[in-house]
């Protein structure tokens, strides 16, 4: 079918009086649920944000097919043929990071918005993002873990993604610093992405006896692996990572999800901004029946650090953006205040916990790390 | 019975039959002879319809057949020995000739027991998958498979190939034995004495036309015939 | 069974190619071949014959190794050979064609050849790539032999032609030509005139009896057509349900009452 | 005859002057995007080539290929990652001190990878060899999923799930990819056309009476099975310095699929096709990308057009060609000047009557 | 390990198990006829997933009645694939058959990503197969007790069917020899089709079982199912219907197990799964119980 083209965004219009900003995302392939988050975001922000400088921002979105060389290439077109001012994505490290290179070599400055991975911008001046680090969350979620009262951790990773070993690794390291006893990791099990069949990882975990579970990883998987602990009996809360965060979650999940606490980036209940408070209004009229997933929010920053960038810079050209993202400073996105440090990330300190109540994740608290 | 009206066959850009025509009478032996790939299987593969002629006709009992599917041709009364037995190797001797009677609606089990004293050597392997048989168990069970379509038509394709003597001769009777039986036959022999000497009809057929054809009995004697396929050896010392 | 003074001088004959020693083949609860002695000198012609399901194919591939036997030995001279690969036993001197012919269908009438020819080359992978003197000289060698052999064998004219595409009866020469070019001592045909009319069939036999000549071969072979075993074979074995039951010259086969019992048949019907 | 053989050596060379001039042209003038897109031509062109021998030339069916990418791909990334940049990428597990001291410059380290993936080959088509159609086809795709998850739990070499990045990039340079590619493509010629070649052919005609020509069938398989895997080792080196990053689930099983395509595509057996293939293959799925993009026509969006629709577009186009052209491409033929020369000639013998047919027609 | 750790795993693996040979069943048999490994078979199974999550989320059909319309649909699609992707390579080379089921896959995973997106959806629970129920102090899901009769019933009539029907001796001439099978009056077309229709039917009551105890359904649900129990079928010697059950339960039990016992070596689960396939086929080159073929020289 065919809708009614609103003039504010897809026009197609070419030229100088339009600035191009890329994005390039998992669209399809495994990880196309996250991309296609983060993408509504971007489109909210140019939606209220459509102008810059007098011109009209034009997103150009290149689908990376959850895959690294399909990832190159669509950031190698988005520089080349389409001649965008910056980049934003991509939803997976992994890919980011494929593309590293490229940016930094063109001098496009990117701007990530969910990956989380510390080497995505470590040594490139190109590359920037809106997210806090695994380490952090890995951080959080320990201490929360900590302060709910929790003395004895299992950990479930999904051993083959980047993002849920790094997420643990840290988990554990604060985990152990705080309850000060070596062992209070009671068991670590791991699963591979894809895998289906958790009892036997989780019957160990049972047998463990754990006060609480940190298993970060991806969605799919681990509200699997929830509701099969359920039905093996255990009742103990599962802690995981922002991923989490995202409607499917819940409705594969159901009932057995009940109750699961993640660290992540942004609540649309009560949104700490006025520029989110903006954001979860044009979202709704959007989408009126989603569920908002916080990296849609993270999309919508990263286009407004851009955006902002622009307007510092005073101009179009893709090294003075790069300057002016450099000294981003108190940008006021959705999700919080944003200021980036040397290596490009943002001096985040605190991070939303939300947990899974009557199907739906709702604010429960904040964490603030001293660093 | 049968009547080809000049059929033209081709493989990709090769003609292998070039406007053949001849008829197979109701209740004859007919039988073609030539050399190898003379274009002999090829017309026989295109009665029955694996193969698609690019020219010509096919009337089978005044209907034509020409361009027909396979099941449709084999339904109206025809049936193919293939060259080279093609029997099923993973079905048992016992299931390739009840596959043999497919089509067929009514009881079958008097046509098994006759194949089987037809070919002892086959009940004796009833249980056996065809496909370890040896060579000539093989032609005889693809022989008896066919026979188990009831046919009207029966098309043999080198029956003979690879068989002993005294299969070959046993052949040659169960040839003589179903087409007293009313079954009308169509023979590909290289073995032409034997052929001839059962067939009432035969046609030479050299590079995909036919070249002479007459009784079975005129075609023995022909020079011709005897320099280019009999052989000048007194052939008696096959029969010794 | 213990070998009896016979077969231990039959040892020590140098004249003796092939010789097999209660060679048995089981399949599941068939005795396909039945503890089989064969005896095979050189520059003989020696046909097996017996009738369909005899075993005779499944000696054939006893001897060229690819079946191997459930008992027995086999001895290329006094060499015993069980169980040994086929390409090694190839290369010790014994080749074979094939009941269902079996060509390199897709490759030209030249290719099939001298790809029989491989096993002789002795430069390795890597110079024969890179086309190191070595390999060039061997490269060379070999297709000069196997020009050679095939305008012997009359192919010359059809050497570019895909060997698939040939008429039966030249794929047939094709398949004894190919066997020849691994230079063979002993060679094993196995039904080489089926499916050849009698003319062809004549044509054949007096090009095997040339052929063992020109190249000072033993020959082996499996036939139907009794005109040709008759005419050729110095000694005939007689297998039936993988048993022995006849052996000796084509005479005395022929009037041997339990081979035209079980297999060449009383011809009673006397010249039509 | 002797005319028609100096004419191909002609033409072969002023063809060689071509290409060197484009790769020139190309990696001087031509933007970044397209260099990228060609680059990659020439890699899948190394690993199609790779699998097409193993595939298309021996007869064995083979679904092991991005086993041995990986092992390429991680040999060249590992060795080729500075030392000081180790720590930082190993921050979780740190490097086996065994390795960690190891650095290499690119073309060694291109080489080692080639030589483990080719022992790798060895080693797994020793046992597997000896299995038959299907079976062999699951269990060298078993293989190259034991490599993968061995990359992914051997952390202190591998960096585990976190891949390893900042690889050097060495290989997004037209004369690298292009010149290994052809490289590998002479080499490849050479090999089918030599003894060897006809012997492996001949195994993949009929295996039996390869054996009874005296070709020791395993022997033979296993030196396909390890060129391959050599060849596929230097094309998954030059892989992971093109993308600079390397981590387990680019080696997914599923990655093998695209080589089969491609030498499907290109008709197996086909040297020239494989080429042709890597080219359309990997072109194509750019050109596509048109089709992600909304399309406005008057103002209305057409909502068939996003993300996601170029994909399907791709498969349906694939389906096409294979259906229609079963054999490939090129079937088992090569693009020789022969055949071009023949090709030009009938054109031309065909125009001729044609244009006196084209006044009465039209 | 505890006693009661034990059966609780033993129970798991048999669940796993029983999936596993149900959709191998439907693998080999379509091998078995074809000869073609049928790449695309994960995702028609994926398909079904979806045609149930329409079926029963969206259309609210009845769960009696959802069933029917899942395995009906599946059928037609596995026919329909049949019809477009193979019968036009019937006399093509295996490999173009084998791309063109690849092919088959590819469309059918962006496809589904493309209509549906590549969010996953909830797989609809039926009759509470997904709750669970206490043996003892064994805790299984309901439908990991339904699965095996599921199985057993499948296998039966499908062992009726191609052992002693006359489809079913069709089917096995056919596999082997489409030319004279079309000669012995079979119309080939007809039997192919129903195979497949017969191999994705059995896909999709796999997947009505399969996604109450793995309730996600996704455009990439399908590939490893599809490759864990082609694997499950060459374990058991592809082409045999017994053999896929026994490789099916072979390995869900050990994979189940060897995450159970190993714990550290849980990593390397799937690389057991081919190393134990390797081994096997090393041992009997045709699976456990697949048919030896010596080829007859
Ligand atoms: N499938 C095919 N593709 C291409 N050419 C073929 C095919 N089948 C047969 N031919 C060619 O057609 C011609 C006639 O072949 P055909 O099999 O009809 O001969 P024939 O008289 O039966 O010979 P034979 O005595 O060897 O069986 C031959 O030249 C053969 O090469
Ligand atoms: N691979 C096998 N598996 C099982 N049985 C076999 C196998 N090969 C041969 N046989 C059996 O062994 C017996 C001898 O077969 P063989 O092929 O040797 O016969 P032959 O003497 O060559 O007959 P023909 O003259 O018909 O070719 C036959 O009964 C056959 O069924
Ligand atoms: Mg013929
Ligand atoms: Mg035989």
């Amino acid at each position: 079918g065919c809708k009614k083209v609103d003039t504010a965004s897809g026009s197609t219009g070419t030229g100088s009086d339009t600035i191009k900003i890329g994005v390039f995302e998992p669209l399809t392939g495994a990880n196309a649920a996250g991309g296609e988050a983060e993408v509504e975001g971007i489109k909210i922000a140019n939606k209220l944000y459509p102008e810059v400088l007098g011109k009209k921002v034009e997103v150009v979105v290149a689908d990376n097919k959850s895959d690294k060389a399909q990832a190159t290439t669509a950031v190698a077109r988005l520089i080349e043929k389409d001649k965008v001012s910056a980049i934003i994505g991509s939803w997976g490290s992994s890919f980011s990071m494929a593309a590293g290179d490229l940016v930094k070599k063109n001098k496009v400055p990117a701007v990530g918005a969910s990956c989380t991975n510390p080497l995505v911008t470590k040594g490139n001046d190109y590359y920037f993002r809106v997210c806090y680090l695994d380490p952090f969350q890995g951080t959080v979620m320990a201490n929360y873990a900590f302060k709910s009262g929790a003395k004895k951790a299992a950990i479930i990773q999904e051993v083959s993604n980047d993002y849920a070993v790094g997420l643990a690794t840290y988990f554990k390291e604060a985990f152990v610093k705080l309850t000060g006893d070596p062992n209070s990791v009671v068991t670590t099990v791991n699963y591979n992405t894809n895998d289906q069949e958790f009892g036997a990882q989780l019957s160990t975990v049972k047998a463990a006896n754990p006060d609480v579970i940190f298993a970060p990883g991806n969605f799919t998987e681990s509200a699997l692996v929830m509701k099969q602990a359920r039905q093996l009996g255990i009742t103990v809360p599962f802690l995981g990572g922002d991923t989490w965060d995202i409607d499917e979650f819940t409705s594969v999940g159901g009932a057995d999800v009940e109750g699961a606490t993640i660290s992540t980036f942004f609540d649309d209940s009560a949104p700490v901004t006025d520029e989110g408070k903006k954001f979860v209004e044009a979202y709704k009229k959007e989408y009126p029946d989603k569920n908002m997933a916080a990296v849609s929010a993270l999309g919508y920053d990263a286009y407004l650090v851009i955006i902002k960038a622009i307007e510092a810079a005073n101009s179009s050209d893709s090294t003075a953006i790069r300057d002016a993202l450099a000294k981003t400073k108190d940008v006021e996105g959705a999700t919080g205040k944003l200021t980036f440090n040397a290596d490009g990330d943002p001096d985040k300190d605190s991070a939303i916990i939300k947990e899974v109540k009557n199907g739906k994740f709702t604010y429960k608290d904040t964490v603030t790390i001293s660093k | 019975m049968l009547k080809i009206e000049n059929l033209c066959v081709s493989y990709g850009g090769i003609e292998a039959v070039k406007g053949i025509s001849f008829e197979v009478p109701d209740k004859s032996i007919v039988t073609l002879i030539g050399a190898n790939g003379a274009g002999k299987s090829t017309t026989l593969r295109t009665v029955v319809g694996l193969v698609k002629p690019q020219s010509g006709k096919i009337i089978y009992n005044d209907k034509d057949i020409t361009g027909k599917s396979s099941e449709e041709i084999v339904r109206n009364g025809i049936t193919l020995v293939p060259e080279g037995r093609r029997i099923f190797p993973n079905l048992t001797v016992y299931e390739n000739l009840k596959i043999g009677a497919y089509m067929r609606k009514d009881d079958y089990s008097e046509d098994i027991k006759w194949v089987y004293d037809l070919f002892p050597r086959l009940k004796e392997r009833s249980w056996q998958f065809a496909g370890t048989l040896s060579g000539g168990e093989q032609q005889m069970l693809a022989v008896g498979r066919a026979l188990m379509s009831k046919p009207e038509l029966i098309m043999m394709d080198e029956p003979s190939l690879g068989l002993a003597p005294l299969v070959v001769k046993g052949i040659f009777e169960i040839i003589k034995e179903i087409n007293k039986l009313g079954v009308t036959i169509l023979l590909i022999e290289q073995n032409a004495n034997l052929a001839l000497r059962v067939a009432d009809q035969g046609h030479v057929l050299e590079t995909g036309r036919i070249k002479l054809s007459g009784k079975g009995q005129e075609l023995l004697e022909n020079a011709e015939v005897k320099a280019a396929y009999l052989g000048n050896k007194k052939h008696e010392l096959a029969q010794q | 069974m213990t070998p009896d003074n016979k077969s231990i001088n039959e040892t020590i004959d140098k004249n003796i190619v092939l010789r097999t020693e209660n060679m048995t083949m089981q399949f599941g609860g068939v005795v396909a071949v039945d503890n089989l002695h064969l005896t095979i000198r050189e520059h003989q012609i020696v046909a097996l014959i017996g009738p369909n399901g005899a075993g005779k194919t499944t000696a054939f591939n006893m001897i060229t190794g690819v079946y191997t036997p459930s008992s027995g030995k086999i001895f290329l001279h006094g060499e015993d050979i069980t169980g040994m690969s086929p390409d090694k036993i190839t290369r010790k001197g014994v080749a074979r064609t094939f009941q269902n012919i079996r060509l390199f269908k897709d490759l030209s009438v030249f290719d099939n050849i001298i790809i029989a020819k491989h096993f002789s080359m002795h430069s390795n992978i890597f110079s024969a790539t890179l086309r190191l003197p070595g390999a060039v000289r061997a490269e060379k060698k070999m297709r000069e032999e196997s020009e050679e052999l095939l305008e012997r064998m009359g192919l010359a004219d059809v050497k570019d032609a895909v060997a698939s595409s040939l008429p039966y009866g030249q794929q047939r020469h094709l398949e004894i030509a190919r066997a020849l070019a691994t230079k063979p001592e002993l060679l094993l045909l196995d039904e080489p005139a089926a499916g050849m009319n009698p003319q062809e069939t004549e044509d054949l036999t007096a090009s095997i009896k040339q052929i063992q000549q020109d190249f000072n071969l033993t020959v082996f072979l499996i036939e139907h057509h009794m005109d040709l075993v008759m005419e050729i074979s110095d000694r005939i074995y007689v297998l039936d349900f993988g048993q022995t039951i006849g052996k000796g010259t084509p005479a005395e086969i022929q009037n041997n009452p339990r081979v035209v019992e079980a297999y060449l048949g009383v011809d009673d019907d006397a010249e039509n | 005859m002797n005319n028609t053989k100096k004419r191909n050596i002609i033409c072969t060379a002023i063809l060689a002057v071509i290409v060197l001039a484009l790769i020139y042209f190309a990696n001087n003038y031509l933007d970044a995007y397209i260099v990228r897109i060609l680059n990659l031509c020439a890699i899948y062109t190394i690993i199609g080539l790779s699998m097409n021998l193993i595939n298309g030339f021996t007869g064995l069916f083979s679904l092991g290929q991005a086993g041995f990418m990986a092992i390429g791909a991680y040999t060249v990334a590992i060795f080729t990652l500075p030392l000081d940049m180790r720590s930082t990428i190993f921050y979780m597990e740190p490097m086996n001190p065994a390795i960690a001291g190891i650095h290499l410059s690119f073309v060694p380290a291109l080489l080692l990878g080639g030589v483990i993936a080719g022992f790798a080959a060895f080693l797994i088509g020793a046992p597997v060899l000896r299995l038959r159609g299907d079976y062999l086809a699951i269990a060298t795709l078993g293989f190259s999923e034991i490599i993968r998850i061995l990359l992914t739990n051997l952390q202190s070499i591998t960096n585990g799930a976190l891949g390893i990045n900042k690889i050097p990039d060495n290989a997004n340079n037209m004369w690298w990819s292009f010149g290994v590619a052809i490289v590998i493509l002479i080499l490849t010629a050479l090999l089918i056309n030599s003894s060897y070649g006809r012997a492996f052919k001949a195994i993949r005609e009929d295996d039996i009476a390869a054996e009874a020509m005296g070709i020791n069938l395993f022997k033979h398989k296993v030196m396909s099975f390890v060129v391959g895997g050599f060849f596929a080792g230097v094309g998954g080196g030059l892989y992971a310095s093109l993308l600079g990053t390397v981590d387990p689930k680019q080696f997914y099983f599923t990655l093998t699929y695209n080589f089969l395509l491609i030498i499907v595509l290109g008709g197996m057996g086909s040297i020239s096709g494989t080429v042709i293939a890597s080219f359309i293959v990997t072109c194509g799925l750019e050109l596509l990308r048109t089709f992600d993009e909304p399309l406005t026509v008057a103002g209305y969006e057409i909502s068939l057009f996003r993300p996601g629709f170029s994909m399907v577009i791709f498969s349906l186009l694939l389906m096409i060609i294979v259906l229609f052209y079963s054999k490939g491409l090129m079937g088992r033929t090569e693009l020789t000047w022969d055949r071009i020369f023949n090709f030009f000639g009938k054109m031309k013998s065909k125009k001729a009557p044609k244009s006196t047919e084209g006044g009465s027609t039209k | 390990m505890t006693l009661e750790l034990f059966l609780q795993n033993l129970a798991n693996g048999i669940a796993v198990g029983s999936l596993y040979a149900l959709i191998a069943v439907g693998y080999t048999m379509v091998y078995g006829i074809l000869r073609l490994i049928n790449f695309a078979h994960g995702d028609i199974f994926m398909m079904a997933a979806y045609f149930t999550f329409f079926g029963v989320a969206v259309f609210h059909l009845p769960w009696y009645f959802a069933c029917i319309f899942v395995v009906v649909l599946t059928a037609g699609l596995g026919m329909l694939i049949e019809r477009a992707a193979y019968r036009p390579l019937r006399d093509a080379p295996k490999d173009s058959v084998l791309v063109s089921a690849i092919g088959v896959s590819f469309l059918l995973e962006n496809l589904a990503t493309y209509l549906f997106s590549g969010k996953p959806k909830a797989f609809p629970d039926f009759l509470g197969l997904m709750s669970t129920v206490s043996l003892g102090t064994v805790s299984i899901q309901k439908v990991a007790l339904v699965v095996p009769v599921v199985l057993i019933v499948c296998m039966s009539i499908l062992l009726f069917v191609i052992n002693k029907t006359k489809l079913g001796m069709a089917m096995r001439a056919v596999s082997k020899d489409y030319e004279i099978a079309r000669v012995m009056g079979i119309n080939i077309n007809l039997v192919i089709a129903a195979t497949f229709g017969i191999g994705s039917g059995l896909a999709a009551v796999g997947v009505i079982l399969w996604g109450m105890k793995y309730p996600q359904v996704s455009p990439l649900m399908g590939v490893m199912p599809g490759l864990k129990c082609f694997i499950a079928a060459v374990i058991g010697g592809i082409g045999n219907i017994k053999g896929a059950v026994l490789g099916g339960f072979i390995l869900g039990l050990i994979e189940v197990m060897l995450v159970a016992f190993f714990q550290p070596l849980t990593g390397y689960r799937d690389a057991f799964a081919f190393i134990l396939l390797i081994l096997i086929l090393l041992v009997k080159p045709t699976g456990l119980i697949g048919e030896k073929t010596t080829e007859k020289v």
